[in-house]
């Protein structure tokens, strides 16, 4: 016996591409809108410094992504970054480390801290707010143990890294953060789109229960991108040390909140099983971008930029909402 | 015995009589309390007294966590509910004035309604992430708040409005008083009708609520608007406690205790089931937490540390796979946590 | 091939598995029968290392095993599909099939590769549906077959099929038993739990029985005759499908009673096409179609979960409108879904609780039903619909699949409605129960309550339906009077649209 | 919003001002200084707040130089990591001025010059203060210390300028130090807690005077006369506080100026013009006793 399983073919809008979509034209927009009003606004420089400016929190948020992904949250954040500035600077000032000793130390650091939340979310069943809350008071206190202060780096290949200057045309160039960001952000798209892993995040975010009983190695994966989100974290605080090149142990202080509104800015659910690293790349230009003009008008006070951002935050996300109900 | 253990909120009241226990040894005067000017006096009553805000607020947001949601903005609205109270209050002729307090009390806590009634409508009509729909009112609000305050910060002297938050009845803490009437309040309007029932289905399975039958958009609407009254009760507590209003600094960060408070008092962040005398407690794990550190003397590079090791035992006691791979004298394996919260959270 | 023995598991307040022993054996077909909480699908997830044994051991050609988890069950050769659509909503259906053996090139995944070879286990189980589309927005059919092709992907030795069959059509299902008996012919040891008995004859070649966790017994199906076999489940005679069976319904009998509801040119794009459709009071309609076909669709705008974008509906004479459940609620329409999982059942909440949630929303939430209240009605449903275990205060999502169809059903009966629309009603329930809800059915409908009836299960639609309308391709093609209609007609009108 | 950077049509000069953030009503009105003096002395000012994140302040330096604006100032959030940003600043020709805050670059020539407060100066004087005061009483004395938000430079170094005075002295014990985070209501909570567990405190120093005006309601609450049995000094001078001071609560306040505007402005015209300046000038700043105080109450703005 035969069925007759005819379905139409047809055209489906791809739903799940709409958000991004939409903050695409919106960024373009707020760009059209600066350049016309503030002539500087229209140098390209403008746009670069974006990400210039950004480079940690891109690769942060990026980590960040991936928890988000899999439906959890990683708080910790912020604090891993202060830890990796404040051990990068100890570690090369007072203790003379060479530079390529630091840097993978600082990684190693990041990536344990990670995995311990990981353990303590898959292993202990603690919520990832909770477990990445200890996490993060565990390094934050532990910045405080190594320095109440912040210092400066004045180690040579620092400086030279930090003020390094990638040319991209006149008056444009780029910093060596923004291309390790760029590059966190390829490869990151690249493991998620094209990797068993990348899949199996997805599938946990959709329904962890399942993924488990699809057969799927939920406890690695969900201890690995902790691990990730840890170890994006170290790295962006060394792009933290390129920029600023000092340590800080007040670096970084809401920076949690920060990179998963960028996340979710770009179109992820926080409940996980949807979502794409562009997007984040776009939430973070948002979040920069609302900046920007804000610095550029120049003449708001204290209060009316903290209200102003909100305003610009709210219309962002509504007509983003907006534009994802009108096209489904 | 075992019923006992595998009661929910077994193990937080554990972690909290260990913390008190541990203020007595490192301090035996911890416990004193002494009667002064007619009211109680000592280190419980402070806990009491300063924890209150958190416990209000973290009563609010265990409701909005329950519908699956989260509210960052309770901060701001702390800030907000100071501010315009406390400036109208300076304003007065008379800042003694009852009237004129209960007006500035209205107002403020009318604002804050609104803002909750905004963030609800962010929420349940435009379905936005609540993380990100909080969010804005959390960043403006600030903003709003120093609009008010004009950035300074606004003192008082007002008795009717300072008895809010530092005033003593019955010989106890107005405020703690205060915060146990809304809990009262919420808990029988919660447990004795059937919100509670409503709400858990709502976070629990929101598709499944609204095929049943629910108006769940309506209902974690009204979650924001309650959270945020809380949050605005709690910000008159804040302010009247030390009789001015800091737009900048009253409430930061108290959405992560709140939250914390939460999850310590047995409520998932993902929705369904919650416990309103769980909050309570975790919130005043937390308050005793940081007296305790002042108590002991911890250095303040060290508090995080401590707060740190706390959680984390706290949280692993109360994880049924760490007590199960640990805690080998029991030889039956530790039953799933809830076996009946339903009778304790209905006595109330 | 593989054995069991003397397994235990205890579930807190629970026995699940009591001495349980069983066995398999390569090139054989082996049926797990039981009651809803027999233990059925315990035992499968004991076997896979979804829940450790508290005592007993597993063997595996030979070799003891304790597997750690469904993954090292899959890589050891066990492939399984569990009652439950346990797959991830928001994925592609290739996705599903294929996660965690995605071909790859270089390293990388091999997407192309990867569609086309998901279609091609879908084509082997003869569905036919795009498979870079969402998993969520497909059937629950659909995603019941793509469960079955993703367990078909492995080179297993071991097959296991919790209730596969418990939302297919007729087509399908003759389709997956045929695909069983070629994976027979190639060795495998197949393990198949379903609740329909010709089914499990015309397919297994050897049976465990299993009845409130305990082994009753093994036997070669060449053996046992069917009323043994459900003797043997149920414990004691079973003799009511009879005063049923032919109990033949038509229009005629409620020709005299008011309409209740009546729908004109109600349809919505991309849903089902506008129909038109009325129902009287007493009356019990059927809806039949394939798989697809757009039943749940149609029963979903009857209610008001979706709301029609064309035509309108008259209740009682009194044109309404519904855009929300709530106005179908308030309407006294009652919308038992067909997925009790995501649009049923609130898993943490008690049994008591979730049987009273669409009374009390349609209260509000002012009017509490008492505790006293909520317990009377919990314990009259346990006890009508044979819930177990028989404890109000369970968690439902412990409960089998089965006693959690039960739930539902019991949330929608306690709201009395006057319009009962039910999607696959009888999903996973065992024959004592169904008969149960038939009957209840009948009952209802002669007390006046207008029924929408939608079943897989042609026979079930004929015997309780006054009428049965027919959809195709998301059209309502026809609407035949049950007087003298056979399965046959049925069937010849779904497939081509004959006219009455 | 305003036109184009660069040094207006009309001569005037544009300043682009990075201010660290509002958390205090000092911050306020420093910024409000800032603004107004800006526009009585006729110069365009471009204003940002950071919110305390230095990030946002590099951003906002690094936007003023895409704007070409004539002179950048602004207040460090840190002393720390602001080589690679200030060295871009020189590169496109903008002069830089530091406000309130020093930075710790080895380079000097990245700023032009700084002109602000010295934290370490400030706790000194408090330090100084009670030396004078206690100085001839017997026995020990027994300090409570209200530290700032830690890790930030305020604290950090008003701690430091008073523990180096008060070393000298034996009989100085700081017998509990805890971080009162600036604020009111942590200052009176943190005061609580001391009261109880210290069964003698003589002295309060606090790192600013919103955490000492919290810590008296504490002291009135226990049934102590703040400034006779618990003497207190503070830094800062905000009007709260010289209230205070007048009337008898607090002992002493060092004042840290926040009304840098108008001296601000003439570094700017003069950078602008390219004058040579100094490369540090200390705002004017005094203490404050109970008479200065009252004299001082009626102009106070903030
Ligand atoms: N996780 C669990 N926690 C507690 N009890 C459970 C759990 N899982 C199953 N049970 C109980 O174990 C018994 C056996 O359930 P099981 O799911 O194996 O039944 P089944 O034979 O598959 O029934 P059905 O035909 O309805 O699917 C039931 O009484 C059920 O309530
Ligand atoms: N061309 C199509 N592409 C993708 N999905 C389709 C297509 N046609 C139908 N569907 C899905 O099939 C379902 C429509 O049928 P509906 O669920 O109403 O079928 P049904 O008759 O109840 O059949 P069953 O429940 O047995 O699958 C919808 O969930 C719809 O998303
Ligand atoms: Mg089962
Ligand atoms: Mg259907």
């Amino acid at each position: 016996m035969t069925t007759m399983l005819t379905r139409v073919k047809g055209y489906r809008p791809r739903r799940r591409h709409l958000p991004i979509l939409a903050t695409m034209a919106m960024l373009i927009g707020a760009y059209v809108y600066g350049a016309s009003s503030y002539p500087a606004f229209g140098s390209g420089q403008v746009v670069l410094d974006l990400f210039i400016n950004n480079a940690f929190l891109l690769v942060v948020a990026v980590g960040m992504t991936f928890v988000i992904l899999t439906g959890g949250i990683d708080l910790s954040v912020g604090s891993v970054v202060a830890l990796s500035t404040v051990v990068s600077a100890d570690l090369l000032q007072n203790q003379s480390w060479p530079v390529y000793a630091v840097i993978p130390a600082v990684l190693v650091i990041g990536a344990v801290l990670g995995f311990g939340m990981g353990v303590l979310v898959h292993v202990f069943e603690i919520q990832p707010f909770i477990a990445t809350l200890i996490g993060m008071f565990f390094a934050r206190g532990l910045c405080y143990t190594i320095s109440t202060q912040a210092y400066s780096i004045d180690n040579p290949t620092v400086a030279n890294l930090a003020q390094t200057q990638l040319p991209l045309g006149p008056e444009l160039h780029i910093s060596i953060g923004v291309v390790v960001a760029l590059v966190v952000v390829a490869i990151a798209a690249y493991v998620l789109y094209g990797t068993r892993f990348g899949r199996t995040v997805y599938a946990i975010g959709g329904n962890p229960k399942s993924a488990l009983l699809m057969g799927l190695n939920v406890g690695r994966t969900r201890i690995a991108v902790y691990t990730l989100s840890g170890f994006c974290s170290a790295l962006g605080g060394l792009l933290l040390v390129l920029y600023k090149s000092s340590g800080d142990p007040l670096n970084g202080v809401g920076l949690e909140l920060t990179a998963i509104a960028a996340v979710v800015i770009g179109g992820t659910l926080l409940t996980g099983g949807s979502g794409y690293v562009l997007g984040t790349v776009l939430g973070i230009m948002v979040l920069g971008i609302i900046q920007t003009l804000i610095t550029f008008d120049g003449t708001l006070n204290s209060w009316w930029t903290s209200i102003i951002t909100g305003a610009l935050l709210f219309a962002f996300i509504v007509l983003q909402r907006l534009a994802g109900r009108r096209a489904t | 015995m075992k019923v006992l253990t595998a009661h929910r909120l077994f193990w937080p009241v554990v972690a909290l009589l260990v913390l008190l226990l541990g203020d007595l040894i490192a301090q035996p005067s911890f416990f004193a309390l002494e009667l002064r000017d007619g009211h109680l006096y000592g280190n419980l009553i402070d806990i009491l007294k300063n924890g209150a805000p958190l416990i209000l607020i973290a009563i609010g947001m265990t409701l909005v966590v329950a519908t699956r949601g989260i509210d960052l903005s309770v901060g701001a609205v702390v800030a907000i509910s100071g501010a315009l109270a406390c400036l109208h209050i300076s304003g007065l002729g008379d800042q003694n004035s009852l009237g004129g307090t209960l007006a500035a009390v209205g107002m403020a806590l009318g604002l804050a309604v609104a803002l909750g009634a905004w963030n609800g409508w962010l929420v349940a009509v435009l379905g936005i992430q609540p993380i990100i729909a909080t969010l804005i009112l959390m960043v403006a609000g600030r903003g709003i708040a120093q609009l008010i305050t004009g950035g300074q910060i606004i003192t008082i002297n007002s008795h009717p409005y300072e008895w809010i938050g530092s005033g003593f009845t019955f010989g106890l803490p107005s405020a703690i008083l205060l915060a146990l009437a809304v809990f009262a309040i919420a808990a029988v309007l919660v447990r004795r009708s059937a919100l509670g029932l409503l709400v858990e289905s709502v976070g629990g399975n929101p598709e499944a609520g609204r095929l049943a039958g629910l108006r769940s958009a309506r209902l974690s609407w009204l979650t924001y608007v309650f959270c945020a009254l809380c949050a605005g009760i709690a910000g008159l507590m804040i302010s009247a406690n030390v009789h001015s209003a800091d737009g900048n600094n009253a409430g930061q960060f108290i959405e992560l205790d709140a939250i914390l408070a939460i999850v310590i008092g047995g409520t998932q962040l993902t929705g369904g089931r919650f416990s309103l005398t769980g909050s309570v407690i975790g919130a005043l794990l937390i308050q005793t937490l940081t007296t305790t550190v002042y108590a002991l003397g911890i250095a303040p590079q060290a508090i995080m540390l401590f707060k740190a090791l706390v959680v984390l035992v706290v949280c692993l006691l109360q994880s049924p796979v760490f007590r199960r791979k640990f805690g080998r004298r029991r030889k039956t394996p530790p039953p799933s946590p809830i076996v009946a919260p339903e009778k304790v959270e209905a006595g109330v | 091939m593989l054995r069991m023995s003397h397994i235990r598991k205890e579930f807190p307040g629970v026995v699940a598995l009591d001495d349980v022993s069983f066995r398999m054996f390569p090139g054989e077909v082996h049926a797990l029968m039981g009651e809803n909480g027999a233990g059925k699908s315990t035992l499968i997830k004991v076997l896979t290392g979804v829940y450790g044994v508290d005592a007993g051991t597993i063997e595996l050609a030979g070799n003891p095993v304790a597997f750690s988890g469904p993954g090292e069950a899959q890589r050891s050769g066990v492939s399984t599909v569990y009652q439950e659509v346990n797959l991830c909503p928001n994925l592609s259906v290739a996705e599903n099939i294929c996660l965690g053996k995605e071909p790859r090139r270089r390293g990388r995944i091999d997407w192309r590769g990867m569609r086309r070879r998901a279609a091609a286990l879908l084509a082997r189980l003869d569905v036919e549906v795009d498979v870079s589309a969402e998993l969520g927005s497909c059937s629950i059919a659909v995603q019941q077959l793509v469960a079955i092709a993703r367990a078909l992907d492995v080179d297993a030795r071991v097959l296991i099929l919790d209730e596969p069959t418990s939302s297919l059509d007729t087509g399908e299902v003759e389709q997956l038993l045929n695909v069983v008996r070629s994976l027979r012919e190639q060795g495998m040891a197949i393990l198949f739990v379903s609740h329909f008995i010709e089914q499990v004859f015309a397919v297994a070649d050897r049976m465990t029985v299993l009845r409130n966790g305990k082994l009753i017994g093994e036997y070669r199906t060449e053996e046992i005759s069917p009323v043994d076999l459900v003797t043997r489940m149920i414990g004691k005679e079973l003799a009511v499908l009879e005063d049923l069976e032919d109990a033949g319904h038509s229009r005629s009998e409620v020709a005299g009673a008011p309409v209740f509801l009546e729908a004109d040119g109600v349809g919505r794009k991309g849903g089902v096409a506008p129909f038109s459709l009325d129902i009287r009071e007493g009356e019990v309609i059927g809806l039949a179609g394939l798989l697809g076909s757009g039943r749940t669709e149609l029963a979903r705008l009857l209610f008001g979960a979706d709301h029609a974008d064309s035509g309108s509906v008259r209740i009682n004479g009194e044109p309404v409108s519904l855009k929300t459940p709530r106005s179908g609620l308030d309407r006294r329409i009652a919308f038992c879904s067909e997925n009790r999982k995501t649009e049923g059942l609130v898993e943490e909440l008690t049994v008591r609780e979730n049987i009273v949630l669409a009374l009390q929303a349609s209260r509000g939430w002012a009017r509490p039903i008492s505790r006293r209240r909520q317990d009377e009605i919990a314990e009259r449903y346990i006890k009508a619909l044979d819930i177990r275990p028989a404890n109000a205060e369970a968690k439902v999502g412990d409960l089998s699949g089965g006693n959690q169809q039960k739930v539902l059903l019991a949330r929608w009966l306690i709201t009395e409605p006057r319009l009962l629309i039910l999607d696959e009603p009888t999903r996973g329930i065992d024959i004592g129960a169904k008969t149960e809800i038939q009957r209840l059915v009948t009952r209802l409908s002669g007390e006046g309550m207008a029924v929408v009836f939608i079943s897989a299960e042609l026979e079930e639609v004929l015997r309780l339906s006054h009428r049965v309308a027919v959809l195709r391709d998301r059209t309502v093609v026809a609407v035949l009077d049950n007087e003298s209609l056979t399965a046959e007609r049925v069937m010849a009108t779904m497939a081509e649209g004959v006219g009455r | 919003g305003g036109g184009g950077g660069g040094t207006g049509e009309g001569g005037a000069i544009t300043l682009g001002f990075a201010q660290v953030g509002a958390e205090s009503g000092w911050r306020t009105a420093n910024t409000k200084s800032i603004q107004d003096s800006a526009k009585a002395a006729g110069v365009e000012l471009k204003f940002s707040d950071a919110q305390q994140k230095q990030e946002n302040q590099i951003t906002a330096i690094r936007s003023y130089i895409q704007q070409k604006v004539k002179v950048i100032a602004f207040s460090p959030v840190v002393e720390s990591g602001w080589d690679t940003v200030l060295k871009e600043a020189k590169t496109a020709n903008i002069p830089v001025i530091l406000t309130d805050r020093a930075v710790d670059s080895q380079d000097k020539t990245l700023y032009k010059t700084f002109l602000g407060s010295d934290f370490v100066a400030e706790g000194k004087k408090a330090g100084e203060w009670l030396a004078k005061e206690f100085g001839s009483a017997a026995g020990d004395v027994n300090i409570v210390e209200l530290q700032g938000t830690t890790g930030s430079a305020p604290a950090n170094d008003r701690k430091k300028g008073f523990a180096d005075v008060i070393a000298s002295n034996p009989k100085f014990k700081v017998v509990a130090s805890q971080t009162g985070e600036f604020t009111r209501a942590k200052g009176k909570e943190v005061m609580e807690a001391f009261l109880k567990s210290q069964p003698k405190i003589d002295v309060l120093y606090a790192h600013n005077d919103d955490m000492a005006l919290g810590a008296i309601e504490a002291i009135q609450a226990a049934g102590k006369v703040p400034g006779k049995d618990i003497k207190i000094v503070s830094v800062d001078g905000v009007r709260d506080a010289l209230q205070a001071l007048a009337d008898g609560k607090i002992n002493h306040v060092v004042e840290c100026n926040p009304l840098l505007g108008p001296q601000l402005m003439d570094l700017v015209k003069k950078v602008a013009a390219g004058e040579q300046v100094p490369p540090r000038i200390e705002t004017a700043e005094t203490e404050f006793d109970q008479a200065a105080a009252r004299a001082a109450l009626p102009q106070r703005q903030y």
